[in-house]
């Protein structure tokens, strides 16, 4: 079966082995034991929570129960921004008029801002290619979001997540080349080097400072603003389905937008439902027909689990089999969390793609 | 002989027939018969006006052939403005350079950056210079710039400390300007010379702070044709600027916020005809068939150094620098309506 | 009968009337003849879909059908901003750190902007002062959410609602003396007659373009940012309940707050049903001991009108009476569009105040 | 008798002791041992080098009692950096004006900003100044102040063409500073006196770029206090901000981001010991026991004209602006260490 859980401190190894399947333009998901023995040390004081919850970096890992590799990883850290400063552009409207002229501009314009400064972020998923199949890339990028929906004392009022923008086949950005570049007097991939350890905010300090029009900027570099990569689109779709929303906030390097929501109108938060477990062996309660895939959690934080199971829940009641209530590490008359896996108004081809694509920074 | 003076009523006629040869969004004199008689009136208002400080007071000047007896002896005009923005604040854009720094990245540079502002406002203003068959620097055509800061060094209660002049920036053959396609039309959602006919030339009107941005304009983020436009100045308008570079202007601080222009500024210490002018007393020439002088080889040019009647014209003269008294032949002192005893400010040529 | 309709040309006395029982701070409803038929006359226009979309202003009135008076008065203006710029001052976040000083300044910053420009605005709420009672104030209000639900192509994806800013007890802004004050060279009289002729963008241009500290100010104006009049505190309750926020913009005179809200995330649009019509006179079909108030609309937009109905939806259909169908110009088989009047979160004691000192401006 | 000389290593101890007379936050001369040897030998160094555009160099000079024969005749030093940046980026506050137009009310109005600026950076820089017992004018600090303006005048190669000092700003008994409670506290989180001790007095730091606002901060919106401390200059600086501004500095444009004090500029003609500093040849007095004239009532200062081996003293004589040579003591001439023909710089006092 396959399990999302939290990660524990013995899964350095196959979350070595998990990124060195990662290709470029994943900044957070490198092969470097250090980094990521560290990384698993603040995710595991996180689930323990030993550490503050706004220092917390809760990384989730994809188990194959059957053979108990891990395939997949995903997370959420609880704020941006706390430690380095956290830079966007954010895209304003700034209307000049003339009477006398008869003229009435409404111009967009970039500022460069650190707004999202203490958001928690969605980030760093990536499911080995070998899996891209069935929900697993849904179950890897939705778990997150049941599981803010079971501790949302532990996050601030807002949710992030930033996509990769717009580039060429050749991997350049119109936007980076039209504005950034001029005020980055350094060879490219020096800067490509420092941006990959995470060190923007460094180069956020080159970028200007005023506001900027954005008709300055060719248009070839204005319409790739709050676009996303080509390869993006589906993790786009799948989490404005979520309820997140592009709100004019860009990445200041490719105009990639970032995505938000309140946290009280995920649909999680409003949708998801605790539900008492009841044993499968007798009759179903719910209709088999309808049957639908539901996401399904427990309720521990230190020992989160989650799977997808078809049944659908009657009365508040919950049926799951003997190996989930394993999996889940849970048993008959515990509480998990479900909800159905796709939105209402999910368009089921579109999302079958996630997982085959889905690059988080 | 070719003298400059203040403009008369009696000009109207000549400055209309001579404004028929304007180039639209380079030249600054006015351009319609009504527009014409305003700026003569203001002038004669000006002239007569009884100040001691720097206000609405703007100076029109012309240049007379008084060899040429046709209609056509009024062959040029020039202004000057106690004060570019009496009638509002004046804008402009000026050069400043925004530091950038990353300490970690250890880089420091710095960017240039366009800032609308109103520094000029309280400066005076030289503008609508023109001279007919004007495209070389003849003599008279110095004459006629520098004879309106030789009346300010004369009168300089009724004028700044500091004196600016805005000249025409680069437009291509189709009056298009390439700073206007990359900054004002976006804002002005029109084309550069019907801006210009709209505004009618003026840089200190409110629709300019209304429509033009806030905020410094990052120089590096222009078209490299506009980039290339900046402080690059309108081949009709190259006389005028070697001209006022000669007296001591400067260009740099300013540009134009609509083409992008060259604004040329100084303070009038730095300006030849204040640094250089010598206050002299006038001695006449007794014999006046006989030379002057056979070491009369310099240039120079006189102006009344009365407020009243102003009259400014060229002389060849020995050298001043060490005198008290300067020599004038009949001829120049009957252009200049001065007698022997009377003051004249001479500036080297 | 209580009823809400879209205003009529002979509507003008009435609304006459009503606006001479206007105090001050209501700056969209004043006893003027012209001005108030040329807004019924655009109102008019709008409902008649005679205007484009983004020009009208849809004038809502409560009426009492037992004397035929008028005795309130609502409305939603399109969008903003496209006459002359709608200006508000955004709250923004800059960060200044430096490690080598071990300093993290995180600072609030006032940015002057037309951001909201085109959104759709509630506005010009009054109810009479002897119909404070019942559930006319909520009414009055939350008709327009019915009606955006029943007709959202009319609208941009956002609605606002500016509220009322703190004030002292003698009317002094705390914000506008230490804030707009200073660039305001004018005696305080002037402003406040520009102010209320609605021209807020004449003040605004003398106000700072630059993006302001907020930590520059005054303690006590810092305090006020946000922050609604003592007596509008129960509609911001009201208006964030039909699922608007304060996402950060205020008032460039009194720092009210602008709240704001998705118009597809609103309680109506996510909530209400369209039901048949069906008689009363048969058994009942819902629970009466369930029976909450519900706002029914018809679903007409040149002769909309609502009501507040007491009786519970069942399967689709909704049982009215004669003379609620009468006044809601439907019969048996027409189509409704209904909503519990109350949010499921809503604290009732709160909301009844609603109306009594709800002022928009 | 007073001279001005270039530091040397055997200094270091007087200017140590020297040192314990300063207040923090007012003085900007090196304060802890480390540091003053550091400022010695980089001193040194850049009067040895041989350049010919200004760089990092920075000159110590220091002022001495000949008459003092005990170890305190060391009674002041004072510096010149050739440029201001040379370590980074210089910031001060430029003041600026911002035009506010509201066209329908009929209301344009200007509005005071500061803005971060790098303007000075290429700036030479005065700074360093301190005389011991000097809370009044005495002639000796004028020479100490003047003197290096004078190497400059001799060297000007090593120079920029313009120069500033940054002069203390207000700040109360407490050592606090009311502009500083202002704006930079807000970055800055700690106190004025704190923060001047992390930063060692520095503008050139980067961290200054990484706390300090980046967009212009509206006077209006200070506290009166902060703005009352715009541009006041700190009690124990009223001495060189007199000697400065009669010297030809102006304070106006600019002012310390962090105390709000002066900032005094000028540009090298606007300086007297540019403008009206006069090289002259030394003409030996023959008997040196006469008075070199009865009318030796001028006071002037006078240098040696050399880059290497710099002097610089007080003198009478009689008026010299006529003149090509100059009559001088033989313990001038000593203590100038000049000799018959050599070129000496004098400047009316």
């Amino acid at each position: 079966m396959i399990v999302v859980r939290a990660i524990k401190k013995d899964d350095l190894d196959g979350l070595m082995y998990l990124a060195t399947q990662v290709g470029d333009g994943m900044t957070t998901l490198k092969p470097d034991t250090e980094m990521l023995s560290n990384r698993i040390a603040v995710a595991c004081a996180s689930f323990a929570e030993q550490i503050p919850p706004e220092q917390r970096d809760y990384l989730f890992v994809l188990e194959d129960t059957d053979n108990g590799k891990i395939i997949g990883v995903s997370a959420i850290k609880s704020a941006v921004g706390l430690d380095e400063p956290f830079y966007n552009y954010r895209i304003g409207t700034l209307v000049h008029s003339s009477k006398e002229l008869n003229v009435y501009s409404r111009m967009d314009t970039l500022y460069l801002s650190n707004d999202l400064t203490g958001c928690a972020e969605l980030c760093s998923l990536f499911l080995h290619p070998d899996y891209r199949n069935n929900n697993n890339g849904r179950l890897l990028s939705k778990c997150r979001f049941l599981f803010i929906a079971q501790f949302p004392h532990l996050f601030s009022e807002k949710l992030i997540a930033e996509l990769r923008g717009f580039q060429y086949p050749d991997g350049s950005s119109p936007f980076w080349d039209n504005l950034g570049r001029h005020f980055f007097k350094m060879d490219f991939n020096r800067a490509d080097d420092i941006s990959s350890l995470g060190k923007k905010s460094f180069i956020a300090e080159l970028m200007p400072r005023h506001p900027l029009y954005v008709a300055y900027l060719p248009k070839v570099a204005q319409d790739v603003i709050g676009q996303v990569h080509v390869d993006t689109a589906p993790a786009r779709r799948l989490l404005e389905q979520e309820g997140l929303y592009y709100e004019g906030f860009v990445d200041i390097f490719d105009a990639g937008p970032v995505l938000q929501a309140r946290v009280n109108e995920l649909r999680s938060v409003r949708l998801s439902e605790l539900l008492e477990v009841v044993d499968c062996s007798a009759a179903l309660l719910s209709d088999p027909a309808a049957a639908e895939p539901m996401l399904v959690a427990n309720t521990s934080i230190q020992d989160y689990r989650i799977i997808v199971s078809d049944l659908l829940p009657h009365h508040g009641q919950l049926q799951l089999t003997l190996e989930q209530q394993q999996v889940l590490g849970c048993s008959v008359k515990s509480q998990v969390r479900a909800m159905p896996l796709n939105a209402k108004n999910e368009a089921k081809n579109e999302v079958r793609k996630i997982g085959e694509n889905y690059n988080e920074p | 002989m070719f003298i400059v003076r203040p403009v008369a009523t009696s000009d109207i006629p000549a400055l209309i027939e001579l404004a028929a040869g304007l180039t639209q969004g380079v030249h600054t004199m006015a351009k319609t018969p009504a527009a014409i008689e305003r700026a003569v009136e203001q002038s004669l208002r000006s002239f007569a006006s009884q100040t001691d400080i720097a206000g609405e007071e703007c100076y029109l000047f012309v240049l007379e052939d008084l060899e040429n007896t046709s209609s056509h002896s009024l062959i040029g005009s020039a202004a000057i403005s106690a004060t570019a923005g009496s009638k509002g604040t004046f804008f402009s854009f000026r050069n400043d350079v925004i530091q950038q720094v990353s300490r970690d990245l250890d880089i420091s540079h710095s960017v240039h950056a366009l800032t609308l502002c109103a520094d000029l406002t309280s400066y005076s203003q030289l503008s609508s210079f023109f001279v007919r068959r004007g495209n070389h620097i003849h003599p008279e055509a110095a004459l006629l710039s520098r004879a309106r800061l030789m009346f300010a060094a004369c009168a300089p209660e009724r004028f700044s400390d500091n004196f600016f002049v805005s000249l025409a920036g680069y437009t291509d053959q189709k009056g298009c300007a390439p700073f206007w396609e990359a900054l004002g039309k976006k804002f002005f959602q029109m084309d550069f010379l019907e801006a210009e006919r709209l505004v009618d030339g003026a840089r200190n009107r409110n629709l300019i702070v209304e429509l033009m941005p806030h905020y410094p304009v990052y120089v590096p983020l222009l078209t490299g044709d506009a980039q290339a436009a900046m402080g690059q100045v309108h081949p009709e308008s190259e006389v005028p600027f070697d001209l006022l570079t000669k007296e001591g202007f400067a260009a740099d601080d300013f540009i134009d916020i609509f083409d992008g222009g060259p604004i040329l500024e100084a303070n009038k210490h730095a300006l030849s005809s204040f640094a250089h002018g010598l206050k002299l007393q006038v001695e006449t020439v007794s014999d006046d068939s006989a030379p002057i002088s056979t070491n009369a080889n310099r240039s120079y040019l006189v102006a009344t150094a009365r407020e009243t009647d102003f009259r400014a014209t060229m002389m060849q003269s020995t050298a001043l620098e060490n005198t008290q008294t300067v020599r004038l032949s009949s001829e120049v002192m009957q252009a200049l309506n001065v007698i022997d005893g009377d003051h004249v400010l001479c500036v080297p040529w």
